[in-house]
């Protein structure tokens, strides 16, 4: 069933904030994406550890002690959902957030700037290198950030505070100039 | 000397040379019949009502530091009178009548200004808490007012009322609440307790408290022993340091609490307001800095000084309330060590060590209590049982199950 | 004030929130002679000036529970261990 | 030199033309100028008046620690009070207004108390204004507030945006002089990353306007050479207009950047100051030296300047402070002022030294110098005076964590105090006086690594000082705070009035107290106290250092987050529906809830009425999603819960859902809600919309910190399921259509099951018979994202009885007809048993609260509990917060027996009824009391009945 995104007829695709030539970020909604919470049950941390590495065609993120959001563009959300409850059974618990969380992915030469109005973490390459995932808040938000790519990261978010978010952010990019695709 | 006009005026004939010393500067005797640890409001007060109220003389404040150097001076200076619980109420009114003949009654002027204190309240739920408080006010002839968005709008029309995140609804009004000149407090009451042949002394540390078959005998102090038939602990911000001197655990922790002036300005805002969908209240002195102030920084401590967070937090909300405060600066951050009790409400009472008072717990409402803390204090040494409005106020209360909880918390202190 | 959070590395103190002291053990016993402990766990607290073994959460992070060691009047934090490594240990 | 402008030199841009305007009165300055230097260059000495005594005053310094030249900048909404001139960057345009005076700077009426300040010394106000008593408010208090304070602030909304940053960095450098470039270009070389922050418009520090020569070459252009390679590398970071005003807990210094205050209005998209959060594993403070002014008779009169300010606007404005000029001086440092001034073509009048020759007396000259008298009888005119007490190292960052400042006798200077690896003061800053010693401290501090390079050479000027405090000669006033009006005089009256610990005479005297925060005067003032209470200056000791170092403003602290967007806007999955619908929105918490949907004409209490009735009568849908749902899962999962509810949840059956009471540990009720089991290991908890945050954090420390042994796991869902209530007697035949397979019956799904199904052809739900409104009732989750569609469908599928949706509003309405407790009742400090709900407590299990929970207070038969309440006329509308007395008792607390909780009009029993909290209540229904609201003036008799106000028998729930 198509599933309709929070920030559907709020994110317009488009440029905008100021215009210094190439844009400072670019902005994009990752939906649909199926997520799911697993955390593993007592004592099973590297059973866990090993039964994720796995996975195949599925983002493992960090998100907290013993705890993972595996992430599919691919994949319906009853599917990944399905799917690791039976590899995972005795392993870890199980939680469909694919609707719970709104993804952002923002990249561009500014993106870390943009960031740091927000997140007390150290984004430098040396300290927050690719792949690494964290836990932090922004603009009064809990917000899960992986860094993907040199200038690229992904933001996800409680969907309730969604739209919020976005103006934060895109207000935050205004003055670099962002492009929202 | 008898402070006024005339004294000022022929003072000021011969260059303000022939003042004398607002207090003495006594060394402390061998023994006394009371001693209070701590020279701050709460502790000046109470001898000063010793002295006047119940005719004794031979009392000693020990104040470690220089006079008033503790939370009297430096809290945002506001009084009211406008609480929730039955416990609470009679109390503070009994405070707000004694701020108000305060002055005359010292002979110093601490500039008690009643200029009014305005809560805003911004959901029904809030509106329906102040009513009941305000009711709780009113049944006791207190001065309460409920007003409506409208009323609130014309007091301070500069107020975010067009586009805030949390819509002003209205707000409850004590006319009779306003501020007073901390410092003077302080001064004020050394000064009426000195007259009265209290010892006020400065830079005496209190380092132990002698116990002798289950009775108070004394202290030892930075400058030697003193003896003592009742020894009276005073010392918010601190107290369970003090009591731990006589083997007592209090339900108490210490947090800091911010607060902040802002450069001097024009008249800008009239009365006290507090913000009711944040943490923030703000009222101006005479002098013209904005004098506020917000919540906790949240973690124990007995450093006079916070972190940025809370300056964000408290800041974020007044410009919530008042967008015009933007382009006003913020001048100076200061740091107050509280006593936050487990129910939020303070202690006046005897201890299991006889001769032993506590008067504690004050969070960060001591101020406004200041004289009927000393008041009530000092009855219960001198008569050695509670007065009347400050019954509420026993140590078994927890043990008991009688908790005096305004904010409805529990046994978290940091959330009162 | 920075603490090193075991799973999420150095964070500020805004991401955090503070429950008070984490020497105290909650009582087993529901006997009405088990009181006095109650009482203490509850209610009572050393609340020393210097050294502190507090409970942390890492509320606006990882949201885990820890005990940090931090002095209460240098607010210099010492050690933060996540309190079910903590227990599992003990 | 056209008027007072020196025609060459400096760092002005003499070939722009900026036009201004001061008080009314147009100028013209230069790109490079401030505000003060164009004035001054302008001719221009008076800038302002003084708190007190309204006396004129001239500006005094040329950075941060002005006292005096304080104006409001710009006009309308964006006027700022109490700008420092000597910071104001000129701007095209720029317009400022003198303060704290009336009708005008030249002509001020309050200066009449200047005539009375033998009466207005220090703590006069604390002597009088006492009688007659009422005139404190009525006449004293306004007066004195009238003419108080300095600048007027806007009462508008400030157009301009603010922002809010962190930054992290190896090395931290505050101040950009000497040092601290040697500092940021050594650690910069090494890789490591810098922040080098400086509070001026440009970097360089005392190299804009001293002539020094450093390794051959004049110390601008070696400046500007540094500052060209850090500003190329990729690992440093310039800022130039950022005061560093805050040293915090973890090294993390709090900076303030002023973006856009050196134009009139910043460019769109640009904010005018951002706040930086700066982490810093190591800083450096090189934040250089305060000169002092000497104490002295009219050393206050608008041309009496700092020897260094005067170099300042000479060397780097092009800005001469007068045409023949007397230098006052205790130290060697002043000697360049003399030869500045000299080569710049201005007559040297008379340098004094208290070394040598004696001392100034007086100052003469009302609105500007005109002459001084000096202490051997001799009297030389002039324009202007320039004055050195020696220098302060600037150490107040260092201070702001407790550590107090040493008192050093060789320079005459307060010292910063070692504070550890982490933060070092470097340069003059640290008491070096001479060039070769900064630049050498800076390559040291830099050195984070690796060997320590070279020190670049230079000429070193020696430095030399002998105290000298207060010329106590002086028959005209001698200032130590000149905003505040704080003269040497007034400290030994504190010393002598008891007030002489350093604290209380800067509270009795109010030195130290301004904008400026006594970084003049302080040094001053402590030395003429210690010797009025024969004390040391280093037993004195200094007041508190606090922040700010210089006053920020609220925008940037509060930074984006002001107006709507003060804190996050929270939408549940339905609101695009509630919109379609018509919704009126209200605050709850974060979220947005629509609390009644209107039709034509109808306001709030019509339309709620109306949505009860038609739920009561038919079907309604009420957006349910803001309550809190957490997932818990784990094969100890049912033991947790028993720990956390006070009844218990390990004997659920799968498919089933109880409603659950939590306690806090001390006894009181904590939080409800209806929790299910959906598996052995697997539960759904629900909890209130205002707790669901805190219940998080309770279970997370219940688990982690008490029962770790449990196998347990949880996590929120609350965002992950749009929830829907779906009530009324048609509710079931409303779902029904919409359910895939199943029929929903009694056996199927009988009150309080709670099942997976799919609905409308394969999406994925849950499905749970619960009621808060007393009706049969259901409540589907679905999915986030379908929400807004399977709203609609619900809305389609009950079009045929009639559905309505319904807002909070309408479900208070229902649950207090039906006496379920919510916030009102649920307040922090009601027991279980005050709610009517004691029973639910398990004598069986531990449980968090169980003890607690037993004491004598907490069980006694006179707490207030829960009661039904309606006003005897029931034709009377009644109000919460309303308080109880007995009939025949007069209104008085200690007559108090409880209040009202909520209320709501019912429109099934056509009322206003509610449920209230009475001491002993339940034993008391039927009993008439009397209700005190004075608040609003209203006193009536109202009834105690049961909670349950409407269908008793709870027939319709099983209906």
């Amino acid at each position: 069933m198509h599933r309709v995104s929070s920030l559907q007829t709020i994110a317009i695709q488009g440029r905008f904030g100021a215009d210094k030539g190439a844009p400072g970020v670019t902005l994009s909604v990752v939906h649909p994406l199926a997520i799911a919470m697993v955390i593993a049950r007592n004592g099973k941390s590297k059973a866990l550890k090993d039964a994720l590495a796995s996975l195949k065609s599925v983002n493992v993120l960090w998100a907290g002690p013993d705890q993972y959001y595996v992430q599919s563009a691919a994949k319906s959300e009853a599917a990944l959902y399905t799917e690791l409850k039976t590899k995972l059974a005795n392993i870890a618990s199980v939680t469909d957030q694919s609707h719970g969380r709104i993804t952002i992915r923002i990249s561009g030469p500014k993106a870390r700037a943009v960031l740091a109005k927000g997140t007390p973490i150290d984004l430098y390459t040396d300290e927050f290198p690719v792949g690494k995932s964290a836990l932090t808040q922004m603009a009064h938000v809990g917000v899960h950030i992986t860094r993907t790519g040199k200038d690229e990261f992904t933001l996800s978010v409680f969907r309730g505070f969604s739209e919020s978010f976005w103006e934060w952010l895109t207000s935050q990019a205004a003055e670099f100039g962002y492009q929202v695709s | 000397m008898k402070y006024s006009i005339f004294s000022l005026l022929r003072n000021s004939f011969s260059g303000h040379k022939n003042w004398q010393p607002a207090w003495r500067n006594p060394d402390p005797k061998p023994e006394y019949d009371i001693i209070i640890v701590g020279g701050g409001g709460h502790g000046l007060a109470t001898a000063y009502y010793l002295a006047k109220e119940h005719g004794l003389k031979n009392i000693a404040v020990l104040e470690k530091s220089w006079l008033g150097s503790g939370n009297i001076g430096r809290n945002t200076t506001i009084i009211r009178s406008n609480y929730l619980l039955p416990g609470n109420n009679p109390f503070y009114e009994l405070s707000m009548k004694l701020w108000e003949g305060l002055e005359q009654d010292f002979n110093f002027n601490a500039m008690v200004s009643q200029r009014g204190v305005l809560n805003l309240c911004h959901t029904d739920a809030q509106r329906d808490a102040f009513a009941r408080r305000g009711n709780g006010m009113r049944i006791d002839g207190v001065d309460a007012e409920l007003l409506d968005a409208h009323a609130v709008r014309e007091m301070y029309p500069y107020f975010d009322f067009e586009n805030p995140r949390f819509p002003i609804k209205g707000g409850l009004l004590q006319r009779r609440g306003g501020t007073v000149r901390h410092d003077a407090v302080a001064w004020g009451f050394a000064r009426g307790a000195d007259m009265r042949g209290v010892d006020v002394i400065q830079g005496c540390e209190v380092q132990g408290i002698d116990i002798e078959n289950g009775k108070v005998v004394g202290v030892q102090t930075s400058r030697g022993a003193i003896k003592c038939k009742k020894l009276a602990l005073c010392a918010a911000g601190h107290s369970s340091e003090v009591a731990s001197m006589a083997g007592l655990k209090l339900p108490i922790e210490s947090h800091v609490l911010q607060a902040f002036v802002s450069e001097g300005l024009k008249p800008f805002i009239d009365g006290v307001v507090t913000f009711g969908a944040g943490h923030f209240y703000v009222s101006q002195s005479d002098k013209g800095g904005l004098v506020f102030g917000g919540d906790l920084d949240g973690y124990n401590s007995y450093a006079r000084r916070g972190n940025l967070p809370m300056v964000e937090h408290v800041v974020e909300a007044g410009v919530a309330m008042i967008p015009a405060l933007s382009r006003i600066r913020t001048l100076r951050s200061w740091g107050g060590v509280m006593d936050m009790s487990m129910d939020g409400s303070p202690i006046i009472d005897k201890t299991s060590v006889h001769g032993l008072y506590l008067n504690a717990g004050w969070c960060y409402g001591g101020f406004k209590a200041t004289p009927a803390s000393g008041f009530c204090y000092a009855h219960l040494i001198a008569k050695d049982e509670p007065h009347e409005v400050a019954t509420a106020y026993r140590l078994d209360r927890f043990r008991r199950g009688l908790v005096l909880d305004e904010k409805g918390q529990g046994a978290t202190p940091n959330l009162h | 004030m920075l603490i090193p959070c075991p799973h999420c590395g150095t964070r500020p103190v805004e991401e955090f929130t503070f429950l008070g002291d984490a020497t105290v053990t909650r009582p087993t016993s529901l006997e009405p002679s088990s009181m006095d402990a109650w009482m203490d766990y509850v209610y009572l607290r050393d609340n020393p000036r210097g050294d502190y073994t507090e409970y942390v959460h890492h509320s606006g992070g990882c949201r885990a529970w820890l005990v940090v060691k931090r002095n209460t009047d240098t607010h210099e934090v010492d050690s933060a261990v996540a309190t079910k490594t903590m227990k599992a240990k003990t | 030199m056209t008027g007072f402008r020196i025609a060459n030199g400096g760092l002005i841009d003499r070939s722009t033309n900026l036009t201004f305007k001061f008080d009314g009165k147009s100028f013209k300055g230069h790109q490079g100028d401030t505000l003060a230097s164009a004035l001054i260059a302008s001719g221009v000495h008076l800038m302002g008046r003084s708190f007190k005594y309204h006396r004129p005053r001239g500006v005094i310094s040329a950075g941060a620690s002005e006292p005096n030249a304080l104006v409001e900048l710009r006009e309308g909404p964006r006027k700022e009070a109490n700008t420092r001139a000597t910071m104001v960057e000129l701007y095209d345009g720029l317009i400022a207004t003198s303060q704290n005076r009336w009708p005008s700077l030249e002509n001020d009426f309050l200066a009449i108390n200047s005539l009375a300040s033998s009466i207005f010394v220090a703590g006069f106000y604390y002597k009088t204004f006492m009688w007659p008593k009422t005139f404190w408010e009525k006449i004293y208090e306004p007066l004195i507030r009238k003419a108080a304070g300095l600048g007027t602030a806007s009462k508008e909304a400030d157009p301009d945006t603010y922002e809010k940053s962190y930054a992290h960095c190896d090395l931290l450098v505050i101040g950009s002089g000497p040092s601290g470039l040697m500092a940021a270009r050594t650690a910069a070389r090494s890789g490591a990353r810098v922040i080098l922050a400086d509070e001026g418009s440009a970097l360089g520090g005392s190299l804009l306007f001293e002539n020094e020569e450093i390794d051959g070459t004049n110390g601008l252009s070696f400046a500007q050479t540094i500052i060209a390679e850090l500003a190329s590398l990729p690992n440093v970071t310039l800022m130039p207009r950022t005061t560093i005003f805050g040293w915090f807990d973890g090294n993390i210094f709090g900076g303030l950047e002023r973006v856009n205050d050196h134009v009139a209005v910043p460019p769109a998209f640009e904010p005018r100051q951002r706040y930086w959060r700066i982490h810093a594993k190591r800083a450096v403070l090189a934040a250089g030296a305060e000169e002092r002014p000497l104490v002295f008779g009219g050393n206050d009169v608008p041309g009496v300047m700092l020897a260094s300010a005067m170099r300042h606007y000479a060397n780097r404005y092009g800005a001469a402070a007068g045409k023949s000029i007397a230098v006052f001086t205790n130290n060697n440092s002043a000697r360049r002022t003399v030869g500045d001034m000299k080569d710049h073509g201005i007559n040297i009048a008379a340098v004094i030294d208290t070394r040598k020759n004696g001392k100034i007396i007086n100052v003469k000259g009302g609105k500007g110098v005109k002459s001084i008298d000096l202490s051997d009888g001799s009297h030389f005119e002039c324009d202007a005076v320039a004055m050195s007490g020696g220098w302060s190292p600037i150490v107040n960052l260092m201070c702001h964590r407790g550590a107090k400042p040493i008192w050093n006798e060789i320079i005459a200077a307060f010292m910063p105090p070692d504070v550890g690896p982490q933060f070092r003061a470097i340069g003059s800053a640290s008491g070096k006086m001479l060039l070769s010693e900064c630049l050498n401290s800076g390559i040291v501090a830099g050195t984070l690594k690796g060997k320590t390079p070279p020190t670049p050479k230079c000429k070193d000027e020696a430095f030399a000082i002998q105290p000298f405090w207060w010329v106590k000669e002086s028959t005209s006033k001698a200032f130590i705070d000149y905003q505040n009006d704080a003269t040497a005089k007034d400290l030994p009256l504190a010393n002598r009035e008891g007030y002489g610990h350093v604290e209380l005479a800067k509270r009795y005297t109010t030195t130290g107290m301004a904008t400026d925060q006594g970084k003049l005067g302080n040094v001053n003032a402590i030395a003429i106290l210690a010797e009025a209470a024969g004390k040391s200056i280093s037993e004195m000791g200094t007041t508190t250092f606090r922040p700010m170092y210089t006053p920020v403003s609220f925008g940037a602290f509060a930074g984006p987050f002001t107006g709507h967007h003060f804190q996050p806007v929270r939408k549940t999955p339905l609101h695009d529906w509630a919109i379609e619908q018509g919704a009126v929105f209200v605050e709850t918490g974060l979220w947005m809830r629509s609390s009644w949907f209107p039709k034509a004409g109808e306001d709030w209490l019509a339309s709620a009425s109306r949505e009860v009735k038609a739920t009561r009568a038919g079907v309604g849908l009420c957006d349910v999603s803001t309550l809190g749902k957490i997932d818990i899962q784990g094969k100890d999962a049912g033991a947790f819960l028993d720990k956390i509810y006070c009844n218990t949840f390990s004997t659920l059956a799968i498919g089933k859902a109880r409603y659950g009471l939590m306690l806090r540990e001390d006894g009181v009720v904590f939080d409800d809600g209806t929790t299910s089991r959906l598996a052995d290991d697997h539960y759904l908890m629900t909890t209130t919309t205002a707790n669901a945050a805190r219940v998080m954090s309770h279970i997370e420390f219940c688990h982690q910190a008490l029962w770790p042994e449990l196998d347990v796991q949880y996590v929120s869902v609350t965002e992950q399921w749009a929830q829907m209530a779906i009530a009324g007697p048609k509710s079931r035949a409303t779902l029904q259509k919409l359910v895939d397979g199943l029929t929903l019956n009694d056996e199927t799904t009988p009150y309080l099951a709670a099942k997976d199904i799919t609905i409308l052809g394969g999406l994925t739900a849950r499905l749970f018979r619960i009621s808060f409104s007393g009706e049969h009732a259901y409540e589907l989750a679905v999915p986030a994202d379908h929400g807004n569609m399977v709203a609609r469908a619900i809305m389609q599928a009950g079009q045929e009885f009639e559905i309505v949706p319904y807002g909070v509003e309408a479900l208070s309405m229902m649950r207090i007809e039906k006496g379920h407790v919510a916030g009102g009742e649920l307040n922090g400090t009601t027991t279980a048993g005050d709610l009517g709900l004691g029973k639910m407590m398990s004598t069986k299990k531990d449980f968090i609260g169980r003890m607690m929970a037993t004491r004598e207070g907490m069980v006694d038969p006179a707490r207030q509990c829960v009661v039904g309440i309606r006003p005897v006329d029931r034709t009377m509308k009644i109000r919460s917060g309303g308080h109880l007395l007995k009939q025949s008792d007069r209104p008085s607390m200690a007559n108090d027996q409880g209040y009202i909780c909520s209320v709501a009009w019912s429109p099934m029993l056509d009322m206003w009824l509610g449920l209230a909290l009475l001491s002993n209540g339940r034993a008391r229904h039927g009993e008439v009391v009397k209700v005190f609201d004075g608040l609003r003036g209203h006193h009536y008799l109202a009834e105690i009945c049961d909670p349950v106000h409407f269908d008793p028998e709870n027939r319709r729930l099983h209906a």
